[in-house]
């Protein structure tokens, strides 16, 4: 009942936030109210017994990527968003297209995906177990994951950095 | 008369045929820019050829096979497509069209052609080396290697080196050839996928044994597929527009090659692969196939008697003699067929040299419209001569070419079906219509245009290019035996194979 | 009492599909890119819901990785934002069409 | 099953921790010997590029690069002595990911080649360039010899997060950016989708290792859960997206036409190889279930799509992102073959068309000039006469993307015809060739404005640099090879995808190989 | 030695001097030209005589195979040669008057500048010719055929500067090949039934069919087709309209080709079928009828023709409709004796004719003629002995074998013997009214010099006879003996030629040709019984008879009263309009044929169909496809957002039909 309860509510929460994240029209009220999904999601994890998903949930989601994300909008002080015409193929395919299929997977889900009920806690995900599995079984993606970062950092250097060889050469813009 | 060593050719000399000239056009890279020296090269590399190519008629009856000069090489191993050539009377001849008309291309294409000559010679030469192949591959994956190849090097010799509309005409041309050819290719690979094999005898015979499985239920659409291809060549009456266009905007020496050569490539195709491997298909379809051909020679006829411009008048007379040798193909008579073959060298060669002889004065003159013309018989007599000869033979007089072939097919269309003999016959009045009146309002009455008085008549070059026109015209017209007996054998086989069937077929749905 | 993994994987289906919807009708590149985010925390849910069904952490660690990714992805995608916001200065997704047809 | 033993298991026993805890054995390392040699260079590459004067760099970083693909490239023929899973069944070497391996490679070599003239001209920054380039191959590789869903998601995000920063390259203008921003989001979007697939299956499955996998999907013969079903119907949209198959292919005339011209060379061919690589994995290893008129109707959809839109284009690059579309459409006709015809098939047509599309777009890189200027189809007006040399090497490509023979491009399309008819597939056969007969079209276009119109006296042709004219021969020379001799090709493909869909059959096969000897 | 060896050298000896002449010519003298034309053709004669000289009926026919020709399967055709008494006939004739031709020619055509090419083409229609006749089979005979086709399309259209030549020359050719279409036609018929066109071959099987009564067999559609080949080349209705207009040709021409030789090419062919047509008794009517009606009509027309060619051309036609009226009572023999005798006389007129022209400075209008009698009385004489010829009095050659036809028609059915005096009556009045206009009277012609810049190249060519007085054309002449000697030859042809029919010897002659054929029943009768003889004499006395009235009639209305004839033709008005206009057949056949030919394949077939339909489908498909195309790559908006929705739809249909496929 408890565990029925503590779910529903920050389940609720969830279901709010990605609400309003949708409904929001600045974006920051948007990034504000996906940072508290993702802070009831950490609760939702804790439920299943993911400890440590729920601190890294907490430190690296909420904390830094949506800090991230906070810092984008301020530098770009991107301000409400204008009621540009909308696309007709995003509405009128997109939407229905998506609500059916959500229908569908719902149904999937809850008749066919054969699951059970747990209790409170029911997967212990203590780091320990964690990272034995991290640095054995999955030593290969993990080590893979640094490439990623590599490349995430280049990335942010080389888009972000004013172009120089502009800068140098004669500006030709076609 | 020719030593025995020169047997020792045979199993090589087809490979040697086909790739002289395009290892010829290679070399020609290797040429300095020196447009002489270019063109003399073509030249002997294209007669080179046209004399090792006659070593295939000399030496035809030595060899007792179906196919002869044969040789079967693995190019790949998976698909299993072999380098299988061969050939019998019918091809041989072909080839031999092939190889001569490229040297008079050459001579004929000396002057008029200024800009690019160095690729317009590798080109020539390329594009003989793929006709060639066409003929003597019996592969039915390299055939259609050749048959591809052929696109390109026409379609650039039109697009780059015509005039007028040439553009259009030559996207026009790859169309409707391309689509026409990508049906076949997926008969093809149909067969392949059946049979395991690319080899024409194979698959012939796996279909005679009848032991490919579900070809009872595709038969008919592989027949359409080879036959919407050969057809578009051909060109069969409602896909014949590609080839006025492609005529009046191509250079002299394509014009030859196209209406030559290329065109028989539909008709050889149809009498090798469409009637060799679907017999029963043929026959049940002929009537409307013959219908076609009908409306070919007529409608072509008719529609080439009121053509403004020389060039569309002889191209339309193509798609009308064309006619002819569909409806001897499908009269499924020796006749018929033998006609048919005579037929495509008969019209190779005589509306190879009209086209020839509209380009000199196209080089004269820069038009082909009929009424800038007139008189010229005046001042251009040898040329008004030539002329004339050519139109004869052409239009079907005896002792000519023209004649033989076009009297066989219409007879063995007549014993096939009355009806189709005596409109075919109409065409015989048709074609000396509208030659007649065409040379008429070109060579005859007084000279209109003070221009004409003018117009040098052929020099020795241009005579060189026409002489072997006008004597094959009447040696073949006088003794056509020397073909015909190589002809008919061939015509034999395949009439008996395609006439076979009827009771292997009648055993199979015995045996079921 | 127990609670049925379904309604779990309800949830991340909830999320996911909200995501989606936002990709569809925001016009801020920024929110568009967050409705990603949504979207990603809506498959990890459901990543963490099956770890609990199958008893197998790795449906766990998997998590982690996401994270990782989404981590790099921000990086990158901000960066890529910025320098849209650079040459176009606007952050409306729809004045971003230079390139159509 | 390791999985599942393994954690089950290690739920705390120091004792197993004790005995688990072991490094990996050499040969596991041999067996992604190209990724770390690539990886190894990438950062190289970025290590030597401050020391460098930034516009003296080019040369030398690309030498760099090249230096590393190459060695790579030598690297796979070890790695294939190394057949085997490793790193705990994460990987496994094997004919089929030798094949994808050092097809990607070889792709990375030419784009790096291309690439020497095209920073040069556009003055963009070689260090970052090159470094984007080795990593994102380095994901690509790992894409095709993956087995285990979650490696793929991070190996896929590592060539698309590249390939998503290499198309924002040239900076300073709009459209690049532009592109790599549609790039990014739909990217990440699909990914996303992709994904919540792999989540699907995890839960339909317990495991995310592909044989495993299998094992559960055919251990309730014939019975499969539904779950699998909408997982794969998701990986099936993600995948889609990346091998730019419709409906999923919206975003590539934009990308493309945004992007440098190297790069799209590159990310039209290796990301796309990987992705079908992926997917033949999903479909015919996993056995992922009821996909046939799924991909019978995407392949149909996308040919003709892609076509029809290629007809009016008058972007050259953008007409070649349309054409890729249409390739996709062919490729994925094999996919609905029989397994191992369409999937020998499929390989081949993947290799081909990367050789030709790759020497498409070095040709245009070249031509495009600075800031990409001279890429509509009236920029090639005459191009025959003015550069006769390029013009036909141009040309021999275009045919070759027709399908003409002699050309790569025919036998990949005839493969994959004959996997279709061999497979009773008449009516897509028939939709192909329909479909090349009206591509030849708007290839044909381009033949014939080189060819037939007059020069266009204010577009400039440069010299061709050393590099670029390798690049294109090595491309002529393969699209040749595969035209006239592609027996030895296809029979690797064929035994590689025998290998695949028999191993599948009795998987898994090599049990914890890790410590599996040569 | 037997003709069997040298019969091929016969036709070849003439294509020898066509080819000499045709290649050499440019550039030898006129002498050398002459030369060759002449020995040539004298060489061909001589053979000719030879062979006569040796030939027996007894071992006839001969036969000469030469070379095989066409072979396919089992159908094959030889290049073989065939000579019996019919061939025979015919291969003196062709020779001997193309021989005297020649001479004349020499004189008519010295100074023309295409002298050589003339003297070639003269050649080379003997040749074919020749080979026409001495043909064994149908198909080389169809050479021949052909070929003189061929020969008078050259030899009309000759001054191909002048366009009505040349359409003359074309019409001709074009006319002759729809005759042709027959022919072919027939020959496939041939073929189809007795598998070879060898004469032998076919007749023989032919002789064991029976006779079709009732309704067309085979036979009879190769007896009907074989006739319309014959009406092609015989100028029969309704195919005759090339052959007046084939008088723009010079005139050794017109009395070569279009009198003497190749327009009875027809009759002989029918004759040498004769085998055939004896089995088709409809067939034979159908031939009889169109001769007749020909002989008739084509009479009527000659009657108001001022050109005297023409003149002589529509009285050829009409003779040549004698010649088919006879061959349909089944009387080939008579044919083939009008054949002759018409050979003789209408060459003879055609010459004579041509040196009138000649005489006058080439004017060939009768109405400027006149008196000319006193200026040349040779070839008045010659004309005369020519005109009494062919109105048949006797006893000159038109005589015997006119009488023996109309006796034959009359045996046959009596409408033709009327039909035939009728014409007859009219033949003898056009005739002679051509005499009395040319010779009698006031010679009524300007002085031709001034309009000889506006003559036809025909006055050049005889102008430039007579360079030494520049300033053009004094009086009428008389010509030079060149050409005046073969017209006394004629002429005695013409008075003698006949009386080799006397009694029937002709008849006998060629009787084993027609052995066991109607016409030899026929002729056995109406030789054998006397009882008929009375009105034999009867029918005789009356044509004779007929032919003076018409005599009287021209004498009347031309050299009495000459103001009559413009009388009664205005007092006919409509009629003698159409007579003067040919009825109006020419125009006729162009607005019926040739113009519906021309502007129904222009505006239906070429812009209509190629243009209209096939052209535009392909365009318009193309064009269709690009409209597509701009509708289809509007999915690429450039919105991100639609792509997004692109997407999320695909993905939302996958998921469906995965759901689907997993209910299932």
């Amino acid at each position: 009942m408890f565990h029925l309860i503590l779910f529903l509510f920050f389940g609720a929460i969830c279901v709010a936030g990605a609400v309003n994240l949708l409904v929001q029209s600045h974006p920051i009220n948007s990034a504000l109210s996906l940072i508290a999904v993702m802070g009831s999601l950490a609760v939702e994890y804790l439920l299943l017994g993911a400890e440590f998903l729920t601190a890294v949930q907490v430190i690296v989601y909420a904390g830094a990527i949506m800090v991230l994300f906070v810092i984008t909008i301020m530098l770009l002080n991107a301000g409400k968003e204008e009621g540009s015409g909308g696309s007709r193929v995003a509405i009128l395919l997109g939407i229905p297209g998506v609500l059916i299929a959500t229908l569908l997977v719902a149904w999937t889900v809850l008749f066919h995906s054969n699951t059970r009920a747990v209790p409170l806690g029911a997967l212990k995900g203590d780091p320990r177990a964690i990272a034995q599995l991290l640095f054995h079984d999955f030593l290969l993606p993990f080590e893979i994951t640094s490439v990623l970062i590599l490349i995430a950092i280049m990335g942010a250097v080389v888009l972000t950095s004013r172009p120089e060889a502009v800068a140098r050469g004669p500006r030709r813009d076609g | 008369m020719v030593p025995m060593n020169m047997d020792s050719f045979n199993p090589i000399i087809l490979s040697l045929v086909t790739f002289i000239p395009a290892v010829g056009g290679l070399l020609i890279l290797l040429i300095p820019r020196r447009d002489r020296d270019i063109k003399v090269f073509a030249l002997v590399i294209s007669t080179l050829a046209f004399v090792a190519s006659l070593h295939l008629p000399v030496h035809l009856h030595r060899d007792p096979n179906l196919f002869k000069f044969e040789i079967d090489k693995v190019w790949v191993t998976n698909p299993n497509i072999h380098y299988h050539m061969g050939i019998d009377g019918i091809s041989v001849w072909l080839v031999v069209l092939t190889t001569f008309l490229t040297p008079l291309c050459v001579l004929i294409s000396w002057t008029s052609i200024h800009t690019r000559v160095k690729e317009f010679f590798i080109l020539l030469l390329i594009m003989e080396s793929a006709l060639i192949g066409v003929f003597t591959s019996l592969d039915l994956f390299l055939f259609y290697f050749f048959w591809e190849s052929t696109l390109i090097p026409m379609a650039l010799l039109i697009g780059v080196y015509g005039h007028g509309r040439k553009v259009y005409a030559a996207v026009k041309y790859f169309l409707f050839t391309f689509i026409g050819s990508m049906f076949m290719l997926a008969a093809i690979l149909w067969l392949y996928a059946k049979t395991g094999s690319f080899d024409f005898v194979v698959i012939q015979n796996a279909i005679r044994s009848g032991n490919v499985p579900g070809f009872e239920h595709a038969s008919l659409w592989l027949f359409l597929g080879f036959f919407i291809a050969f057809a578009v060549k051909v060109p069969l009456f409602p896909l014949h527009t590609w080839l006025p266009d492609a005529h009046v905007e191509a250079p002299t020496a394509g014009s030859v090659l196209l209406a030559g050569v290329l065109l028989k490539m539909g008709t050889y195709g149809l009498l090798r692969f469409d009637v060799g491997l679907f017999p029963d298909e043929a026959r049940r379809n002929a009537p409307w196939i013959m219908a076609l051909a009908l409306i070919g020679i007529i409608y072509g006829a008719l529609v080439s008697l009121v053509q403004p411009n020389m060039k569309k008048l002889i191209a339309y007379s193509s798609v009308s003699h064309l006619g002819f040798v569909v409806l001897g193909i499908f009269s499924f008579t020796a006749a018929g067929l033998n006609g048919a073959v005579f037929v495509m060298l008969a019209h190779g060669v005589a509306t190879g040299g009209l086209f020839m002889l509209a380009g000199i004065l196209y080089e004269r003159r820069h038009t082909y419209e009929i009424n800038e013309f007139g008189g010229l018989a005046t001042p251009m007599p040898r040329y008004a001569t030539f002329f004339l000869v050519t139109v004869l033979a052409s239009v079907g007089l005896p002792l000519l070419n023209g004649f033989i072939g076009e009297f066989l097919v219409l007879s063995g269309a007549f014993q096939a079906r009355p009806i189709y003999g005596i409109l075919g016959a109409t065409g015989v009045i048709w074609s000396a219509c509208y030659l007649l009146w065409m040379y008429q309002r070109v060579f005859f009455g007084q000279v209109k245009l003070a221009v004409n008085n003018t117009l040098p008549d052929l020099n020795r070059r241009e005579k060189a290019a026409l002489s072997p026109i006008a004597i094959a015209a009447l040696v073949m017209g006088v003794a056509p035996m020397v073909w015909l007996s190589a002809i008919d054998p061939a015509v034999q086989s395949t009439l008996q194979a395609a006439l076979a069937p009827v009771t292997q077929l009648a055993g199979k749905m015995v045996g079921q | 009492m127990m609670v049925p993994l379904s309604y779990y994987l309800l949830l991340s289906g909830f999320l996911f599909v909200c995501g989606v919807i936002g990709f569809l009708i925001k016009r801020n590149i920024i929110t568009i890119f967050m409705s990603i985010e949504l979207m990603l925390n809506g498959v990890n849910l459901s990543f963490v819901a099956f770890a609990a069904q199958w008893h197998v952490l790795s449906g766990q660690v998997f998590v982690f990785f996401v994270m990782v990714v989404a981590a790099a992805e921000a990086a990158v995608g901000l960066a890529i934002i910025i320098a849209v916001y650079r040459t176009r200065e606007t952050l409306n997704v729809d004045r971003v069409n230079l390139l159509k047809l | 099953m390791t999985i599942l033993s393994m954690s089950l298991h290690s739920l705390p026993s120091l004792l197993a921790q004790a005995q688990t805890f072991q490094s990996p054995p050499f040969a596991d390392y041999m067996r992604i010997l190209p990724e770390l040699i690539l990886t190894v260079f990438g950062m190289l590459v970025m290590v030597v590029d401050p020391l460098l004067d930034p516009d003296r760099s080019h040369q030398s970083l690309g030498t760099l690069a090249l230096v590393g693909a190459l060695a790579a490239l030598a690297s796979t023929f070890w790695m294939a002595q190394y057949p085997g899973t490793a790193f705990t069944n994460m990987v496994r070497v094997e004919p089929f990911s030798v094949f994808f391996h050092v097809l990607i490679i070889a792709i990375a070599v030419v784009s790096i080649l291309i690439s020497f003239e095209y920073l040069r001209v556009q003055r963009i920054r070689a260090g970052e360039y090159y470094g984007l380039i080795l990593f994102g191959t380095v994901g690509m590789c790992l894409m095709s010899s993956a087995i285990e869903l979650v490696l793929i998601f991070i190996a896929l995000e590592i060539s698309s997060i590249s390939t998503y920063i290499l198309a924002g390259f040239r900076r300073h203008n709009a459209t690049s950016s532009e592109s790599s921003l549609k790039y990014f989001l739909l990217g990440s979007f699909a990914t996303a989708f992709f994904l919540y697939g792999v989540a699907l299956m995890f839960g339909a499955t317990g495991s995310t290792n592909l044989d495993t996998i299998n094992q559960m999907l055919s251990a309730g013969n014939g019975h499969m859960p539904m779950l699998a079903y909408v997982a794969t119907a998701l990986m099936f949209v993600g995948l889609g997206f990346k091998v730019a198959s419709v409906p999923f292919h919206v975003w590539t005339p934009d990308v493309y036409e945004g992007a440098p011209a190297p790069v799209v060379g590159m990310m039209s061919t290796g990301p796309k190889a990987a992705a079908f690589a992926v997917l033949l994995r999903v479909l015919f290893e996993a056995r992922a279930p009821g996909y046939f008129w799924l991909l019978w109707v995407s392949a149909a959809l996308s040919m003709t799509i892609g076509n029809v839109c290629a007809l009016v284009q008058d972007n050259v690059k953008r007409l070649l992102a349309y054409s890729s579309i249409a390739h996709a459409g062919y490729l994925l006709v094999a996919f609905v073959a029989q397994p191992d015809l369409g999937t020998s098939a499929a390989m081949f047509y993947t290799a081909a068309y990367a050789a030709m599309n790759v020497g498409a777009f070095a040709i245009v890189s070249h031509l495009a000039a600075a800031n990409e200027r001279y890429v509509t189809l009236e920029d090639y007006a005459g191009l025959g006469r003015k550069s006769p040399v390029l013009a036909a090497t141009f040309t021999f490509f275009l045919m070759s993307l027709i399908g003409i023979p002699i050309t790569g491009g025919f036998f990949a399309k005839f493969y994959v015809l004959s996997a279709a008819l061999k497979s009773n597939l008449v009516g897509l056969a028939i939709i192909l060739v329909l479909n090349s007969a009206l591509g030849a079209y708007y290839y044909l276009r381009i033949i014939v404005l080189m060819y037939m119109r007059e020069p266009r006296s204010d577009v400039p042709v440069t010299r061709l640099s050393v590099a670029a004219a390798l690049a294109i021969s090595a491309c002529v020379v393969l699209t040749l090879f595969l035209g006239v001799v592609p027996g030895g090709v296809l029979d690797y493909a064929a035994l590689s995808g025998a290998q695949l869909v028999r191993d599948t059959a009795v998987a898994p096969v090599l049990e914890g190989s890790s410590s599996a000897q040569p | 030695m037997t003709p069997n060896f040298y019969l091929w050298l016969i036709p070849i000896l003439p294509l020898a001097g066509a080819a000499i002449n045709g290649f050499f010519g440019r550039r030898s003298s006129k002498l050398a030209i002459t030369a060759v034309a002449l020995v040539f053709s004298f060489a061909a004669f001589f053979m000719a005589l030879l062979t006569a000289w040796g030939f027996s009926s007894a071992q006839a026919p001969y036969f000469c195979n030469l070379a095989h020709w066409v072979r396919s399967g089992t159908f094959q055709v030889d290049f073989s040669f065939y000579l019996d008494q019919l061939s025979l006939v015919m291969l003196l004739v062709v020779t001997g008057v193309g021989f005297l031709i020649h001479i004349y020619s020499v004189g008519y055509m010295w100074d023309d500048d295409g002298y050589y090419r003339f003297m070639a083409y003269l050649n080379l229609f003997m040749f074919f010719m020749l080979t026409l006749v001495l043909a064994k089979n149908y198909l080389v005979m169809f050479i021949g055929w052909e070929g003189v086709g061929l020969a008078s399309y050259l030899l009309i259209g000759f001054w191909f500067t002048k366009d009505s030549a040349a359409s003359a020359g074309k019409k001709a050719f074009i006319v002759n090949r729809i005759g042709d279409f027959g022919f072919l036609i027939a020959l496939f018929l041939m073929i189809k039934h007795f598998g070879s066109l060898d004469f032998a071959k076919v007749f023989s099987q032919v002789t064991a069919w029976p006779t079709e009564t009732a309704g067309v067999g085979t036979l009879t559609a190769i007896g009907l087709l074989l006739m319309v080949g014959a009406a092609g080349k015989s100028a029969q209705i309704p195919l005759y309209v090339w052959l007046p207009d084939a008088m723009e040709g010079p005139t050794p021409v017109s009395a070569l080709i279009h009198a003497a030789t190749m327009v009875t090419a027809g009759v002989y062919m029918v004759a040498r079928s004769s085998a055939i047509f004896d089995r088709a008794p409809m067939a034979m009517t159908v031939v009889a009828i169109i001769g007749t009606l020909t002989a008739l009509f084509a009479a009527t027309i000659g009657i108001a023709q001022t050109d005297i060619k023409k003149v002589l051309a529509y009285s050829t036609v009409s003779q040549l409709g004698y010649m088919f009226m006879a061959c349909g009572v089944g009387a080939f023999s008579a044919g083939i004796f009008h054949l002759m005798t018409h050979a003789f006389f209408k060459g003879l007129l055609f010459l004579a004719a041509g040196s009138v022209i000649h005489g006058v400075g080439g004017e060939q209008d009768m109405r400027k003629m006149g008196g000319l009698r006193q200026y040349m009385p040779v070839t008045f004489a010659t004309m005369g002995i020519a005109t009494l010829a062919i109105a048949g009095i006797p006893p000159l050659a038109g005589f015997w074998s006119k009488d023996e036809i109309l006796w034959k028609a009359f045996n046959a059915n009596w409408v033709y013997w009327l039909v035939g005096v009728l014409t007859a009556l009219i033949t003898s009045f056009y005739m002679f009214r051509l005499m009395y206009m040319t010779f009698g009277g006031e010679y009524r012609g300007r002085r031709a010099a001034q309009d000889l810049k506006h003559q036809p190249l025909d006055a050049h060519a005889t102008h430039d006879s007579h360079g030494h007085d520049a300033h053009g054309h004094g009086e009428p002449h008389e010509s030079p003996w060149v050409m005046l000697g073969p017209l006394v030859a004629l002429a005695v042809l013409s008075l003698v030629g006949g009386l080799v029919g006397i009694g029937g010897r002709f008849e006998h002659f060629l009787a084993p040709v027609f052995e066991g054929t109607a016409g030899a029943e026929l002729a056995r009768q109406t030789a054998g019984e006397a009882a008929s003889h009375t009105t034999e004499y009867l029918l005789m006395g009356v044509s004779v008879s007929v032919s003076f009235l018409g005599w009287l009639l021209a004498y009347v209305l031309y050299s009495r009263r000459p103001e009559l004839p413009a009388r009664i033709a205005h007092s006919l008005g409509g009629l003698y309009e159409a007579v003067v206009h040919k009825y109006y057949i020419d125009e006729l056949y162009a607005a019926l044929f040739v113009k519906p030919l021309i502007d129904g394949s222009t505006t239906i077939l070429w812009h209509g169909v190629d243009q209209g339909v096939i052209d535009a489908a392909v365009n318009d498909s193309a064009s269709a496809a690009n409209h597509v195309s701009d509708a289809v790559r509007h999915m690429q908006s450039g919105n991100l957002r639609s792509y997004a929705g692109w997407v999320a739809a695909g993905g939302a249909a996958v998921i469906a039909y995965m759901v689907w496929m997993g209910v299932r």
